[in-house]
């Protein structure tokens, strides 16, 4: 069936690749940052799939997070950052699920959250850092104490420790490592041969596939294997990470994909617009979401024209000029 | 009153203190105007970077987001998070930091989590993002504010981001080796801390706002002694600002 | 002086170099591993300088590290292996200084040394692994009491901790981080902004030159600004990490450097046959780094027949058919 | 006597061992050979990787050290030493190691490091590098041995990496959690370890060997119950072991 043999088994589409690697209740760990690289078209696959209770592991992210809350799907958050920018300096649904207590939520920092990827892809229990020491971040636990300890939520926030190998008062914070269920990170090209490379900023999406059980990969396009295999130095996770490929261009939509797409002002105004209203953003969920059966049909109904319009120069690396307001 | 905006003054009052060799940390909105401004009109060789890892970008276009695609371009170096604050906090650079807040308190700490009760906010916000940690590493951070008296509190809701934690030697003593709030650069004027007790006092006024103003829209008594008025912003400075910072005027 | 206007204050000869960031005592890491990317120039410069008592902190050297040690530049290392592939199974002069009693040494493994180096280039004071346990590493402290905590030597060769997060009995090893004084780093590219671009693999050298406080690096080549910023996602180090850059051709000689040039057989075997006796090794010495003003004239004496043997093929990045026996 | 190397039946009789899927990791000299001739006979779909950071390169020629440029060249991946490693332990990963050592014991831990007092040796060996790692976080570790009494001994000298520990559920105690010895192949034979007692035992001996000789050979008794003849080495697999992995005849 796939036209790639050497990864025909983990090449399927996105239905596949949820209904065989996505749970209700999965802690999952999304790539990209804010406006970019957002795993958008597999977000869109999980809503329509109404998967319920994700544990959403995050440092800063925008759209995915807050379109995943908004549709219900989110149980429980451990974040540093929920903003879109200058589209939504906070993000709205996020916003509005925390006020309203509709999930269990966690706070930490960004370079917490992005040292516990770490941790959990180097495989030890927890890391050190002095980020935090005197903020409230170590003050209030987000978390009910009963979950603590169950499952995939740590045991504890975090933990201090006398350093000790100094001998003044010097204390650091430990923090717990992450390994998620699973991770979803797009990338612009997965090799014939499974290997990912993604251009541009890779945020924490290596070490949050590399700390993940099982790792889904959608990219903007396959390419050969003699290509990605030409300057290796250049590739971002070896094949034996990734366990589910699909092919999805624009699958990243409304968020950026460097060398390939800018972030759509129109469609994040559009986001902005309904999202603060939650009969407007259920609407937008029957038009965007449940009401497209794949991503192909979305992607036709953001338009050619606009796609034109968002298109990147492929060495800037964004749209230069693009009406951004 | 002169023909400048408050995004401009800010901008220009900021980036007045960026000199060459730093390493300046900028986020969204002001603080990428007040970094792009401060290299390309006081400090040249000042390096701009982002808590995404990108690294001295060409910025010929300027980004509305620390992941916007215009911070990976034309970099030195895109690198991800985990590199960017381990550059914020390293010791051999001198790293300025440019933060925003919902309110900061009279030490400098910042909130950017939550107004109101923690797990049943009146509003909540983004969260820390890389605040807390910038706040922890960086050789200094600039805090730009909105001036509005619910902003600038005795007590915060909630403490994202360690300034002068309770003034004095407090800091140094939870175990952050250095840095600590540089400014605060409002819509009114710039705020500075004293040497000794940390205590945020009035350094600079705009042209056109009054002590008293100022004093009025703060939640906690200031030192007004050191007041003095600041340099408006030059033709030179807000030309640039104007024409090579943000042509588009998607910020200013 | 300088053609680079831009890097006009960090560009300099190997002697400056030396002169101005190396003294005796400093504790140095060494790029590289094994027989491949040494930075052989500048090792042969800080012997001709007769810098003295060096603090030596390695994870897998070979060749740098055998004859800064021969020359008598050693006072400590703390390393994991030495040795120099075929040509060496364990370095001849190492083997020989530890053998009478000539160096202080600490034993650790690769990825202990590796995560040290990480650990010192996040500025966390130490990091957990569970890699050492039951392992003699953790039985046998090579330094002398005397000396711990003193200068750049950390205070504990290690610490044991219970793990906070896990209520079984799990224990972890805590390892020191390393800052040193100087990181000595052999790269292909420097551009003309000071960033650094390394080919292949990387081993540990980019956690070295973050975790020290000088870096040096001599590089194959220094190449126009407008090259090393088309494709930023390949760089390995920004500008404002480098201290000192030399380009030095053919730097890392008789070890291999990825696209430039393979390591070159015929000097390993002779370094092999003169290694292993005192007198004879003082003679090489003599006759390839005292006896040599620059590394041009050591270049010179490999001669450009030797040269043609071990040039790499760029794309394929080694010399094809090279004899290696 | 059959018409094959020592080298050549230790690398065959190592390689098989290797299933598809496994990530083996390899070092120098014969475990070069029975990785790669594992990969082009038994296990296509296995992945060669080296502490390095060099994962799955052509080997269109046979590398002489983990460093070596041949590891670098075609591979999947150029990476470095942390995240070597990070793949030796990590969980989704079933990974194999070769190692060789100067010393090993009956439950298969392992000296590369001294023979002799620590601190002032008889002989000084490379150290650990990363077999230590291996040890303690690969699936399996299959050692490369000389069959002599001196290297099979009662107690190592220095014990380096981390066998079985000292039997039983030791190495599990030790907070080690899972991998330990898969097999010791020498010249002479196969070794492999009790499931309970973790300790060594005679699994095959090489066509042209007695049990005899073997036992003479180790520095502590073994059971022999369970031993049988090796399979020699098939013309093809010869075939492939010289023309294909090592036609320079570097380690061969």
């Amino acid at each position: 069936m796939s036209s790639y043999p050497e990864i025909a088994d983990k090449v399927m589409g996105l239905d596949e690749a949820v209904k065989r690697f996505i749970r209700d209740g999965s802690q999952i760990a999304i790539g990209g940052f804010t406006v970019t690289r957002n795993p958008m078209a597999i977000i869109y696959e999980i809503i329509r799939q109404r998967i319920k209770d994700i544990h959403l592991v995050c440092h800063s992210h925008g759209q995915g997070l807050d379109v995943l809350i908004g549709a219900g799907c989110v149980k429980r958050l451990e974040i540093a950052y929920g903003g879109n920018g200058r589209y939504a300096p906070t993000c709205i649904r996020f916003k509005k699920a925390v006020q309203r207590s509709e999930i269990e939520f966690e706070d930490y920092s960004n370079y917490q959250m992005s040292l516990r990827f770490l941790a959990g892809s180097l495989s030890i229990p927890f890391i050190p850092t002095k980020s935090g020491l005197g903020s409230d971040l170590l003050n209030y636990e987000g978390f009910p104490k009963e979950i603590r300890g169950r499952g995939k939520v740590a045991s504890k926030k975090f933990s201090l420790l006398q350093n000790p190998f100094n001998g003044e008062d010097d204390k650091v914070v430990l923090l717990p490592a992450l390994n998620p269920d699973v991770a979803l990170v797009h990338a612009q090209y997965v090799g014939e041969d499974g290997t990912v490379r993604m251009k541009g900023l890779t945020f924490a999406d290596i070490e949050q596939a590399k700390a993940a059980d099982i790792v889904i990969v959608t990219c903007e396009e396959i390419v050969p294997r003699s290509f990605i295999r030409l300057d290796p130095d250049q590739n971002s996770l070896p094949p034996f990470f990734v366990d589910a490929i699909v092919r999805v261009p624009y699958g990243a939509h409304p968020t950026a994909c460097y060398t390939f797409y800018d972030y759509d002002p129109k469609h994040l105004n559009l986001y902005k617009k309904v999202a603060g209203d939650d009969s407007l953003f259920r609407q937008y969920l029957d038009e965007w979401v449940y009401g497209v059966s794949s991503h192909e049909e979305y992607i036709e109904k953001i338009g050619a024209a606009q796609l034109m319009k968002i298109k990147a120069n492929p060495v800037l690396g964004y749209a230069v000029g693009l009406d951004r307001k | 009153m002169a023909d400048y905006t408050d995004n401009e003054m800010m901008a220009i009052g900021a980036g007045r203190f960026i000199k060459d060799g730093d390493i300046v940390f900028a986020g969204t909105g002001v603080s990428m105007l007040a970094a792009t401004a401060a290299k390309r009109i006081y400090a040249p060789k000042a390096v701009i970077f982002f808590e995404t890892g990108g690294i001295d970008p060409v910025l010929d276009e300027i980004p509305m987001a620390v992941a916007d695609l215009r911070v990976m371009s034309g970099t030195a170096l895109n690198s991800g998070l985990i590199e960017a604050f381990s550059i914020v906090g390293h010791r051999k650079l001198h790293t300025i930091a440019f933060l925003g807040a919902a309110q900061v308190d009279r030490f400098g700490n910042l909130n950017t989590t939550v107004i109101g009760d923690y797990w049943k906010p009146k509003t909540r916000f983004s969260g820390s993002g890389g605040a807390c940690d910038v706040a922890s590493f960086a050789s200094g951070v600039i805090t730009f504010m909105q001036h509005e008296k619910r902003r600038f509190v005795e007590k915060l809701d909630y403490l994202t981001s360690v300034g002068w934690y309770k003034g004095g030697e407090s800091r140094r003593h939870l175990g952050l080796q250095r840095g600590g709030a540089l400014a605060v650069v409002t819509n009114l004027c710039v705020m500075r801390f004293d040497e000794n007790t940390k205590e945020m006092y009035l350094a600079e006024y705009y042209p056109g706002f009054t002590v008293d103003k100022i004093v009025e829209n703060t939640g906690f008594p200031i030192d007004v002694s050191r007041a003095r008025e600041a340099e408006p912003p030059s033709a030179e400075e807000l030309r640039i600002l104007r024409e090579e910072v943000d042509p588009q005027r998607l910020i200013l």
